[in-house]
């Protein structure tokens, strides 16, 4: 083959600005390359740098959170993280946000943002058994929410159903502040054999690099490169930046996988996914310290008359990069004409460290590898932070006129109100293993073939973060310990999804700095470590940004699914009681939002040695067999957890009054941490609450079950029937009336 | 016995019904794949639900022409008893084994709930472990359960009682409200005229045991031992 | 050559597409609108040249798959 | 009155359903089938009589409704 270099670029100031490279960025771009770099190699710095590939402004505290545990197999820097689950099993899960895609398209968006978090998982080996999802939209009345959540909602649905994997979960708030900037965050959780698990890192020279999946199309390429005319022939029609998903190819694409991993013939496998091949080939390359020389010319392409540079930043969905043993290359092609799908030796890894791209005779890239990677800009940036606002006592804040009423009133607010609308979009029971459907507190998934299952969920308060980053992050962290305890799991690990406004305000960067020491906290105590995660900043339009929303997505095991519980009320006459210190906080919580007027004043507090005495409390309960049912108490408090264990039973609820000193609606509104409500049966009451006592920790008995309502007392009554209606009722109509 | 289920690319509840028939039947189950030309002998053949070609054209429609087909529809003819679920009914109407056409879901939504169905039609292989007018509560998950035909060839299938499953209420009531996809007259199921060629839209494999949350949809596979034992005993 | 086909629901088959779209125009605001079907349009660019073979041939792929004939009718150009 | 829209699926942008008849095509037999892409037809039944305003409600519901413009363009024709 002939080389030359690529003509001359005309690397331009303006030019540089569009590729999103400050001039200091550019500087160190020229000292590592030793000369200006062709259009191509400045398309890969500016990939590669970006804050998405690069994390430049989160680095430096990302490395702060405790990632460590026994049970951690594999922490943060992989495609997934790992935790063991005994028995030669494991779990491979992470959650990514796919936000700004989801606003400009919602369906393709959402639907890009499944894919992209399942070829994750999958890349290391695992097959995808759950997904979930972590939901942020504008207020109702905001004229666009109702085509965001539609098409947010049918675009996750129709990837997850369409490729065969159970949607097990997630959570959804409105807000006004996420009126110009939705969050999308997807999680995905697979299954694998602890020796049989596959990396990126590309180890060894003269080895073939393949590329199979689907073909290469400009699909989006990024904003930037598209203002310049220059790139883009037919410019009459400007090419849509959006990825259309295709849940088919993906699905052949597991199946393609899994199988070729069986053979065991791959080296090094990567998934394809934000600046496409230029990543995965320069990670695979970095992390094997290989170099690797592509040749374009064999890359499947969809369309006619590609460049070098449209090829490297392509974002088309549905493609995987592997390094494998040579010779296997027949074998392995087999594999995937079979599943129907495009396999191509693209290149060889050897040993320069250099990335070398080549097309139509020219090469049109050499950049060192470990440059490219160790060398990204790296900020750490001013932060400010403000005290935590103060405490509301209880006295401040008036009293409902009737309990049962506020009651009703918060569980049917879209704050409130069952999302059974969203799930029933979601195939949530295919692969015949779901245990646990939505609408528990975690979702319970069997390890196929076994008595053991993986419990997981996904939680935040973005009101509490608001309030105060640090105690709403530790909060967040503890909620999702607190679900997957309340199912009967031991909790695991955790997947991180922080989703911030523009990082260069520094108080921004003050909520981003304050959540990681929050989130540090709660993982330590909880033993509980941080195994994957994903960063999104500047979610802001206008500079109104999004309030801090770190979203977490935990995981915990089930050793014997015959030990569980559910959190459906069971039995006429057993007895709930409540478990964990009742404080009455009501700053921050749905009742000050709802019934009193608008949130103020400090979040909850944690205290996250009462977290843990009283989860662990719990599930020893649960392993023993000693309670029928159990639930959490989170949002709306006390007398929402006790009406959602009714309705989930059908069964009434006798509720005891409340004698002591705090006020009434404190008690039962109030969003006091580290509690639970247990089922237990007449005969074992007694025992359980001298154990409570034996272990110091708060507990009493709130209500007997039977009937059909919800009562305290005599003047306070509330029929199932109608709260059920009430709960149920808000979700459809909303999405019913002038549809869109 | 032996038994059959048909693998297409996109298939994705393939490995559930596989589970939930050894489960029945105990004897392993060949899997065959869409592209294959030969088909083992097997007393039994089922079409799995899931997404067949993405359910891309119309659900059904390319699955239905596959290379296996061929063979499915001579065992059909040659009176090997057939079950469709979900996207397997889908099928089953594209290649024209049964009468009618799954549309979109009236609420253009997916849905994926347990519902109630009344059984009208015990007399086939997958239902006769059931007692006529029997309600079983069974999930169902799909984009296009929205059963459609005219009103002729819908007076003939009732004509001939060749109507299986049926959505109903709680208590046996088919009202439109139990309808989760606007089915002409809440039609669930219905197999040929044969009544050896059966297709429903909800999952019984997905209901087999209390760990899933119920096991009314052990009837199904309680049937097709009945049935298959009487088979090989004759 | 390219063949543009046309399929469409038969009269007096259920369009629960175009019915659903009926409804949420009203629910917009648009007056008026009496009735909306929906169909399918699949442009197959063909390498036969031969305008007669290339004729047959579309028809054969609406007849095998592309249309359900039981509900659908198709027509078609070359262009 | 009467409105014929179509909607397709602008340059660039991935078919996946397409992509899936191409390949269903081609095992069936069909040789020589290179590309498939596949659109939308709309018939909407107007009672507007005036062709301007008919034209004018036509983009506006494409532009709400209809066509999904961002991967979408639209095209009409009044019969
Ligand atoms: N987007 C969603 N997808 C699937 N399930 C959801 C979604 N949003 C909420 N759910 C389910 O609804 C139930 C209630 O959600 P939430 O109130 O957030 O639970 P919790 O208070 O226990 O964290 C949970 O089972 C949750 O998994
Ligand atoms: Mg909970």
């Amino acid at each position: 083959m002939t080389q030359s270099t690529p003509e001359a670029a005309n690397i331009t100031p303006e030019l540089i600005a569009e590729h999103g490279l400050k001039p200091d960025e550019y500087q160190r771009l020229l000292e590592i390359m030793g000369h200006e770099p062709s259009l191509t190699e400045l398309g890969i710095f500016s990939v590669m740098w970006s804050e998405h590939c690069s994390y430049k402004s989160s680095r430096f505290w990302l490395k702060q959170l405790p990632t460590s545990g026994p049970q951690v197999i594999q922490g943060p820097g992989e495609n997934a993280g790992i935790v063991d689950l005994g028995d030669g099993d494991c779990a491979v899960f992470k959650m990514e946000s796919h936000n700004h895609p989801s606003y400009i398209e919602p369906y393709q968006g959402a639907a890009t943002g499944v894919g992209g978090i399942m070829r994750d998982v999958f890349t290391m080996g695992a097959r995808p058994v759950a997904n979930l999802n972590a939901l942020r939209f504008g207020a109702p009345e905001h004229p666009k929410t109702r085509h965001l959540v539609n098409g947010v909602v049918a675009g996750i649905g129709g990837y997850g159903n369409c490729v065969g994997v159970p949607t097990v979960g997630g959570e959804v708030n409105f807000d006004a502040a996420y009126n110009n900037n939705i969050l999308v965050n997807a999680m995905c959780i697979g299954l694998a054999k602890t020796d049989k698990i596959f990396y990126s890192a590309a180890r060894g020279a003269d080895l073939p690099v393949v590329y199979v999946g689907s073909k290469t199309g400009r699909d989006g390429i990024h904003g930037a490169t598209m203002a310049s005319a220059e790139f883009d022939d037919d410019s009459d029609e400007k090419r849509p930046t959006v990825q259309v998903g295709d849940p088919f190819t993906e699905k052949l694409l597991i199946e393609a996988c899994l199988e070729l991993m069986a053979l065991d013939v791959i080296i090094a496998i990567q998934d394809m996914g934000a600046a496409g091949l230029t990543s995965s080939t320069s990670e695979m390359a970095d992390k094997g310290g290989v170099g690797i020389e592509l040749n374009l010319d064999h890359v499947p392409q969809r369309e006619v008359g590609m460049t070098a540079y449209e090829m490297l930043l392509s974002e088309s969905q549905e493609r995987m990069l592997m390094v494998l043993k040579p010779g296997s290359e027949p074998d392995a092609e087999a594999v995937f004409h079979k599943w129907g799908l495009d396999f191509a030796v693209i290149g060889r890894t050897n040993d320069s460290g250099r990335m070398v791209v080549k097309h139509k005779g020219i090469i049109e890239a050499d950049i060192p590898v470990a440059n490219l990677a160790d060398s990204a800009p790296l900020y750490e940036r001013p932060w400010t932070t403000e005290p935590p606002p103060r405490r509301i006592l209880a006295e401040w804040i008036e009293p409902p006129e009737s309990i049962m009423g506020a009651l009703k009133t918060i569980m049917a607010h879209p704050s409130g109100c069952s999302r059974r609308w969203v799930w029933e979009q979601y195939d949530h029971m295919v692969m015949g293993d779901t245990i646990q459907r939505p609408g528990g507190d975690a979702a319970v998934v069997r390890i196929h073939g076994t008595n053991k299952a993986i419990a997981a969920c996904c939680d935040v308060t973005p009101r509490y973060v608001l309030a105060d980053p640090a105690m709403g992050t530790k909060q967040a962290v503890a909620e999702t310990w607190r679900n997957l305890t309340a199912v009967g799991a031991e909790p695991l690990a955790i997947t991180d999804n922080l989703n911030y406004a523009n990082p260069e305000r520094p108080e921004i960067m003050g909520q981003f700095v304050q959540s990681i020491k929050g989130m540090t906290e709660a993982c330590e105590v909880l033993a509980y470590p941080v195994v994957a995660g994903n960063v999104s900043l500047y979610n802001e339009t206008n500079g109104v940004g999004i309030p801090p929303t770190p979203a977490i997505g935990g995981v915990g095991i089930i050793k014997d699914l015959s030990k569980r519980v559910d959190m459906s009320a069971k039995h006429a006459g057993n007895l709930l009681v409540a478990l964990g210190a009742e404080e009455g906080h009501l700053g921050q919580t749905l009742y000050q939002q709802i019934i009193a007027g608008g949130l103020d004043g400090a979040p909850p507090p944690v205290d996250l040695h009462a977290e843990k005495a009283t989860g662990d409390f719990v599930r020893t309960l649960i392993r023993e067999q000693a309670i029928q049912s159990a639930h959490d108490i989170s949002d709306g408090g006390l007398l929402v957890a006790i009406a959602e264990m009714a309705l989930a039973g059908n069964v009434g609820v006798e509720i005891f009054p409340y004698e002591g000193t705090l006020p009434a609606h404190a008690i039962w509104f109030g969003e006091d941490q580290a509690r639970y409500i247990i089922e237990v049966s007449p005969e074992t009451a007694d025992s359980i609450l001298e154990r409570t006592r034996q272990n110091s920790l708060p507990a009493r008995i709130v209500g007997r079950l039977g009937g059909d309502k919800l009562s305290i007392g005599r003047a306070e009554t509330l029929e199932l029937a109608e709260l059920k209606s009430a709960h149920e009722a808000w979700f459809p109509k909303y999405m019913d009336s002038v549809s869109d | 016995m032996k038994s059959t289920v048909i693998v297409f690319p996109g298939s994705n509840c393939d490995r559930d019904m596989k589970v939930a028939l050894e489960k029945a039947t105990g004897s392993t189950v060949d899997m065959a794949w869409h592209g294959d030309t030969d088909l083992k002998p097997s007393d039994l053949i089922v079409l799995p639900g899931g997404f067949s070609y993405g359910d891309y054209l119309r659900p059904g429609a390319m699955a239905a022409k596959s290379p296996i087909m061929a063979n499915v529809i001579a065992r059909a003819k040659s009176g090997t008893p057939i079950l469709g679920i979900c996207n397997g009914f889908q099928v089953l109407c594209e290649t024209g084994l049964l009468p009618g056409v799954l549309m979109r879901n009236a609420s253009l939504r997916y849905v994926c709930r347990d519902v109630h169905v009344k059984v009208e039609q015990p007399e086939t292989p997958f239902t006769l472990a059931y007692q006529k007018g029997a309600i079983l509560r069974i999930p169902v998950a799909h984009h296009d359960g929205n059963y459609f035909a005219d009103a002729d060839q819908l007076d003939r299938l009732e004509g001939e009682d060749q109507v299986v499953v049926r959505y109903c209420n709680e208590d046996g009531n088919v009202a439109a409200s139990a309808n989760p996809n606007g089915s002409q007259r809440n039609i669930a199921g219905i197999c040929d005229g044969s009544r050896r060629i059966v297709g429903m839209m909800p999952h019984p494999e997905r209901l087999f045991e209390s760990a899933l949350g119920g096991c009314d949809g052990l009837g199904v596979l309680d049937s097709i031992k009945q049935a298959v034992n009487t088979a090989v005993a004759h | 050559m390219k063949a543009r086909i046309e399929i469409t629901l038969k009269a007096g088959v259920l369009d629960p597409q175009g019915k659903a779209i009926e409804g949420a125009l009203a629910g917009l605001g648009f007056g008026g609108v009496d009735e909306v079907r929906q169909g399918k349009l699949i442009e197959v660019t063909l390498s036969e040249t031969d305008e007669k073979s290339a004729r047959q041939q579309v028809e054969k792929m609406c007849d095998d798959l592309l249309a359900n004939t039981v509900i659908e009718n198709y027509s078609y150009e070359l262009v």
